[in-house]
């Protein structure tokens, strides 16, 4: 099968206008010997009838969040998704566009994506958001360039309890460049700031999470004055949907501030993909990686939008561009600002909220269970670390016959909390999912083995 | 339409407007839960609209983006070909959107399978022994790919290897990979014929040379006709190569860069196998290589162990990985529809129409234009657009004209070797009418050039705006929009 | 656009293309399972057009509509409110999508909880005892509801009643319905007020009248006064009283008509409770009665027994059928979920701000235009047009060049009694802002009929035809695509 | 909840520029008597998030004839829905748009009906077709109105193997106009035409349906042929699937041809909303219901549509009009244009063909089956009836247990077929679905009780 329109008679009749005799003439430049003399060996072709069939097959080898109850979180959340958005979101126009290089017939592109950087910055309190980025670990790693990009240091101190896959990407991308990074320990399950200035003395950047992976609600104030004692520039990892609440890093004066808007009207499928942000303050904007739309006006001096301050681009600066990104996740921005603008503000408040009061239910129902303990005792948002008796793979397993999706196993990123789990609450966590996860966790917990 | 609405959905907000999508909460205030400290003092100002405000809103902008479900898209190196409805379909089943990341591998094994026979798909294609699908773009392929070649050397002691040879008509993005990688990006002339000039090749060619980053069929829409000798060449220096597979759509089974010396590539599954573009993005990038660079791959791997489908981490040579979780599943979950519904004969039949298509229109547009490289192309060809300044007219004029006959233009001023290039790719999902109207369509331009030069240059003049003042745009940065009168500065400095 | 693309997907056709839905038959021929005379001898001469091109082709033609999504629209009469998103998830859920009629009932409780329970919120909504979901839209609805008159009367012996009194503001669907079920149609004058012309209305009132059909609040945009004067004079001359419930959104959670002496009457979901008019339907049309007509519903009906749900057929003075299976269940759903989403405070604030709206517009445009009837109005007024004509033009061309501006003119030339008439309905969705610009287009039209008449003669100007010449559409009716040279006659004589 | 846009403010805002002091006076033509003094009693609103829920609760009561075996057809049918009808059709424009009044801003919608009269008119070989009716059984009752309305004579003959549902529906809508229907009886399943030809001297119209409910294909040329020569018009009522193989109801002499686009596109949707079709011959334009659109020119000569010949509908002819007809099924005529146009002729013929050999090779398997009897010989289509030893309602509830829907129960409406079963397959129909028919079928046939 295929999506070719021309028909054999319409390719016979072009060859001949051509003047070919076959589309071999075409490949003269391939040599013979590197021609691939069999077909390709994959399945044969399927009609669309078949393929949809298939697909459901495989797609129903999948245990879906909402077929169980689900307290995973983890850099990953399950907030409810605006029924507008798929059938807005998903019309062609926006699917099946590319970059809007040709900006008066991408007026629609643009337009949203302005209204996207717009949003950003008032969730992070910051002055310019670039137009997504892949997400938030590849978002992260860019802020680490542009920090190192504007100091002679080398040096990146890095909270333990920023998600731990955003810390491995840290090092693979920085690794070869001679980056080091240092670990800022926790104390209650926030990032400890004594003796921080003193560190960030030596530092390009220091890099925190808020809420960190524990959940726990950092003090970026605190941090950012510590960070800017040591004449450190200062990046926060955020969950947008906090932002509903808590003070944005802008306030607390950091410089850049990233994360992913995935709660923002994004599946969680399987991980991607997502929508990346990255935003900061003006005097860094001729450092933002990526795209970055500008208002400006048309000859008729009508109010208009492109994409602007190129030059900082790989496909003008070539081998001195910052980043080599091209593609970004435009589609999922558009995603995340449709949601923003039908959440509007009562409406994320409603989520940050409920999800907050959710998450603290859970936790007072969780922690009577006997055998739960609680590492941490640092205000939290939606997120929060227990440790039982039982490994939490073998707890999960069980919380699963009874059609729990338990929580995040820490015990690869975080040995020292022994046993420990990570749970999550949204606002589409219900209270009788509460009590049937307390429940379940109770007789999983009977037997410690 | 005489009143053109294109207020921004804030000047469209009103205070107390709502829609009411989540119950009112009802537990224990905030202000209870958190310290007072950290909360807001005042809440981001998102819109303030009612529900038909965004579904309007956000309609009637959809409307003013060109987009291939509505126009000819010829943009080149982009394969802007049809993005087929059921793949849409079929990544929106909760089955693969309402999955978590965190999930148990038992929990999502028809995930892990379409990920693995994915992985086997692009391996056959490319003719590579090893597959990883985490990069979220081309871009990140290549610097995952080049990242690999650096691991592959450091181990074997070649660390000194400072260097990765590109091709003047490379993308940008390859040259910026190479610094992100800490490598030295060493650019290497094209020949006359649009190939890589091997005596050029030759001179910077040294123990230095870690990769050649090779873009195959090249940017000029041009296969690389001595691309064994170059992989030869590369490899007896001890250095690797490295494809950019932008442009896999001309060759998918018919060549297969495994088999003409590559040692590592990366595909565009957002080009050659149709996932949407969706305005800039999301794409997927997966990177192929052979055996010897497989140890140094991206955990986790996507493997198969006794019938069942598992997350490898236990990689000690990895180079770690390059974005959280497993990279745009649902990138992958289009991509492996698309090869599953196509075959081998589906596949091999695109490329051929794709060379078709390009060769079709090439000939119809030869006669009035210069084409850079008058040889049969791949599935694009470039266009020296020197000779219309004697019309009078840019390149730039060209393309704003285009859109004014409702076709989008190509890429221009890329490659960068070919002054005032225009780069067509037509693909083949397009059929000859539309070839043959766009071919007039530019041709007409070129008449109406010299009848009416203003008309030209003073395109567009049936978009919603007429041509934009890019370089105030860059000169006045505006990124956002701030209330009037409000308090426009949000952040405050400590 | 230049080159406007205003081809019919037949005109796209060429012979060979084609898609990829089904695989080819594997079985018998059908030579060999039918016999030669009945098969086909030429395939219809559906399109032969590859995939993008359909997509392209139907996108594409979708722009060139207006829509609520896309535009203000405020057709009288038709309450072109905002059609929630989420209905349209919900009616696609396979639950209520993928269900068959004859399923058991067993098999489809959720289904027929949703019908039972939608019949009990229209009853009170309405204050009627009874519901049936049968009929297809409005026009449906009014036969169903005049044959179960009939039927009543029938049994009474009071079959010789052989007129419906009608007032001369009702819609077309009205007296059409009466001829339909064998009643003779007879026409009440309006008062200049707006309302019933009781002195008319007592002439015509006989022992030959089986009811009056009422539109209430009328097609005026005003609510009967005498509406329960109206009503005990039927009652007392032995006649029904049918109410044309088309505009119920401005009086639900208000007042209802099984309050004021309705006996029967007709709900247009597609109206009153949003479900979507895609394009001139699908609608939907219950039937809603006072105790004494239940009996003569059609059949079946959606019963609950003993906590299950099930259809009735038992119903030996049922009228029948008036349509197959059960109605269009589809928008039962979405009426449903508008209903339960509202609850009865949304209900009544729909009411209130669909007349707070009407009114509010007309307080916009009074000054210029003529109000036919200056009093408050419900969720709808009416401009008498007339003076338009000292000005040189007509409500046509106020109409037409109201796109131009963007706006879907209002329901024109209806009700027949207003000369000229405008009738318009802004809905509760719509907001402060588009009344002003609405209101302010309409008075620039006639500034611009005063300074450049032609401007509004020829309007429209910017839409994708100018104004279209139905005369000639009527005079030389092509109804059909008929291929160039093709045999064009498919049909023989016998 | 509400879809208001207006907040609070807004409305007082307005109120005070109409000089009213409250949406109170604006009701005041509203006797107080008769105001309603309570709020209506319906249960409190819902948000989106509680809606969703609620409603997905609901769908999960029914079976979806995915989820099982089906083999139901009797009138609606299951077919293969292109993933892009749905994406397509959906689109804003489409759905939330009226009727076109107002030809110069609805020319998508107008020309896609064009677009569907078109096929409609291919696929039953006549010259017009309107723009959609409700279903088809209301089609069939403007059909016979149509021939009423052309004749003096007040009898109708209808087979007896047309849709009992839309006999029923014909009963309800002519009974008070005095109309006489009158049985054509069947043999081997199909409508016997022997003495047809006297029988339709009395008569307005001869009304038979092919493929007939027990899924024969009748002899269209045969019948035209008798009922011509007796002066009657001749309506047929049509699956247009079975029209991408059959001779159509045109090119056998037919006036007018009727039925349900459903099986193109179109969910079956618990019976509705679906896709009534009317076509006819030229000579009848004048009588046809509902909307017709037409091809004229603009005022530069420009091809355009528009509504035509309205001067047939209620709205200009009032009491006079021979429909009532106002809103019809646009949105579903659209889903069938679209499916049309992308089967094309190939896959109308692929649909066609399948659904043909399925439904034999089902019928092979099923009539293996010992105590399974087959009342008919004559040809079928995709629909035919068997008999067994075993009550259709135990039989069926037999099958359920084993996941598989049966067919139509025909007990109720042809009491002479004795425990008549009516079955369906269509290319949704795959070969192990028939044997594990068979099968269940063999099982629940093991008992005759
Ligand atoms: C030749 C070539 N290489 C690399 C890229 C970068 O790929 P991506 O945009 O997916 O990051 C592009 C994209 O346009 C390209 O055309
Ligand atoms: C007052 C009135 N009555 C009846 C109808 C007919 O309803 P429907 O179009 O649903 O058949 C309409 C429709 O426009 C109407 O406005």
């Amino acid at each position: 099968m295929d999506y070719i329109q021309n028909s054999p008679d319409d390719a016979a009749a072009m060859l001949k206008a051509v003047g070919a005799a076959s589309v071999e003439d075409f490949f003269t430049s391939i040599p013979k010997e590197i021609r691939l003399n069999r077909p390709l060996n994959l399945p044969p072709g399927m009609t669309e009838q078949e393929l949809l069939a298939h697909m459901e097959e495989l797609a129903a080898r999948n245990r879906t969040t909402e077929s169980c109850t689900s307290f995973l979180g983890g850099g990953a959340y399950s907030h409810f998704i605006p029924s507008l958005v798929e059938q807005v979101a998903g019309r062609g126009e926006w699917v099946t566009s590319y970059t809007p290089y040709q900006a008066e017939a991408s007026q629609g592109t643009l337009q949203s994506i302005f209204e996207y950087q717009t949003m950003i910055c008032e969730l992070t309190g910051l002055d310019v958001a670039n137009a997504s980025h892949y997400d938030g670990s590849t978002a992260l790693a860019e802020a680490v360039a542009m920090a190192l990009d504007h100091s002679d240091r080398n040096r990146i101190l890095v909270s333990a309890a920023v998600n731990p896959q955003y810390r491995e990407v840290l090092r693979t991308i920085f690794r070869q460049l001679g980056v080091e990074f240092v670990e800022l320990a926790t104390f209650e399950g926030a990032t400890a700031t004594s003796g921080l200035a003193e560190f960030a003395a030596t530092a390009a950047a220091v890099v925190v999470q808020s809420p960190n992976f524990f959940g726990v609600v950092e003090d970026l104030a605190e941090i950012s004055r510590a960070a800017k004692a040591g004449g450190a520039r200062t990046i926060a990892s955020v969950n947008p949907v906090s932002l509903g609440l808590l003070e944005p890093p802008g306030a607390c004066g950091f410089d850049v501030a990233v994360g992913d808007a995935q709660p923002f009207g994004i599946e969680t499928s399987y991980g991607g993909p997502w929508c990346g942000f990255i935003a900061a303050r003006m005097e860094l904007i001729r450092k933002m990686p990526g795209r970055l739309v500008g208002q400006t006006v048309d000859d008729k001096g009508r109010r208009g939008f492109c994409l602007t301050l190129q030059a900082r681009e790989q496909h003008i600066r070539r081998e001195k561009a910052s980043s080599n990104i091209c593609t970004n996740q435009a589609l999922m921005a558009l995603r995340a600002t449709i949601t923003m603008s039908t959440l509007g503000r009562e409406g994320l408040r409603r989520m940050a909220t409920l999800s907050l009061q959710r998450a603290h239910e859970l936790h007072d129902a969780v922690t009577s269970v006997p055998g739960v303990s609680r590492p941490h005792q640092a205000p939290f948002f939606h997120e929060f670390v227990i440790q039982t008796p039982v490994d939490p793979d073998l707890l999960n397993e069980r919380l699963l016959a009874r059609g729990i999706l338990g929580g995040v196993d820490l015990h690869q990123s975080y040995p020292d909390l022994r046993n420990g789990v990570l749970l999550c609450a949204t606002e589409r966590t219900s209270k009788a999912d509460i009590e049937r996860f307390r429940a379940g966790l109770a007789e999983c917990l009977k037997d410690p083995r | 339409m005489i009143v053109d609405d294109t207020a921004l959905i804030f000047e469209k907000s009103r205070p107390g407007r709502r829609t009411w999508m989540l119950p009112e909460p009802d537990g224990a205030p905030a202000e209870k839960l958190i310290p007072e400290k950290y909360l807001r003092k005042a809440p981001p100002r998102l819109p303030e609209v009612a529900e038909l405000e965004v579904v309007r809103h956000y309609v009637r902008l959809s409307q003013k983006s060109f987009s291939i479900d509505t126009n000819f898209y010829p943009l080149g190196s982009c394969t802007m070909k049809y993005n087929p409805k059921i793949n849409e379909k079929i990544a929106a089943l909760p089955g693969f959107a309402r999955i978590h990341p965190h999930q148990p591998a038992s929990e999502v094994q028809g995930a892990l399978q379409v990920m693995h026979d994915l992985q086997g798909y692009l391996a056959e294609i490319s003719g590579m022994d090893a597959v990883t699908l985490q990069p979220a773009a081309g871009a990140q392929g290549e610097l995952t790919g080049i990242l690999v070649i650096r691991a592959f050397h450091a181990e074997r002691g070649q660390g000194h290897r400072s260097e990765v040879l590109i091709p003047d008509s490379a993308h940008g993005t390859n040259p910026a990979t190479c610094t992100l990688a800490g490598y030295k990006a060493v650019s290497v002339k094209s020949n006359a014929r649009g190939g890589v000039d091997l005596d050029d090749l030759k001179k910077k060619l040294s123990d230095k040379t870690a990769a050649l980053m090779i873009t195959n069929p090249s940017t000029l829409g041009l296969f690389e006709e001595e691309i064994v000798t170059i992989c030869r060449m590369l490899h007896e220096a001890g250095a690797q190569v490295y494809m950019d597979g932008a442009n896999m759509n001309a060759i998918q089974g018919i060549t297969r860069p495994g088999d003409f010396g590559v040692d590592v590539m990366h595909f565009n599954l957002h080009k050659t196998f149709s996932t949407p573009h969706g305005g800039g993005g999301p794409g997927s990038g997966p990177v192929a290589c052979k055996k010897h660079l497989e140890p140094y791959l991206p955990v986790p791997r996507v493997v198969k162990r006794d019938d069942a489908y598992a997350l490898d981490y236990d990689r000690p040579k990895s180079i770690g990985r390059v974005k959280a979780f497993y990279g745009n599943f649902g990138m992958h979950v289009r991509c492996y529809a698309y090869i599953r519904t196509h075959g081998p004969d589906g596949l091999r039949r695109n490329a051929e129409n794709a060379v078709l298509n390009a060769n079709y229109l090439k000939s119809r547009v030869a006669g009035r234009f210069q084409i850079a490289y008058d040889r049969p192309c791949m599935h694009e060809f470039v266009i020296n657009g020197n000779p219309l300044r004697k019309l009078g007219i840019r390149t730039l004029d060209v393309a704003k004209r285009l859109l004014d006959y409702g076709f989008h233009p190509p890429t221009i001023y890329f490659p960068l070797i070919v002054p005032e290039c225009m780069m067509i790719e037509p693909t083949e999902s397009e059929n000859r009418e539309t070839l043959d109207a766009f071919a007039e369509a530019l041709m007409k331009i070129l008449d109406e050039a010299k009848a009416n030069p203003d008309l030209v240059h003073h395109a567009p003049h049936t978009m919603p705006v007429g041509r934009l003042d890019e370089l105030k745009a860059a000169r006045e940065p505006i990124v956002r929009y701030k209330p009037a009168g409000g308090d426009d500065v949000v952040s405050r400095k400590s």
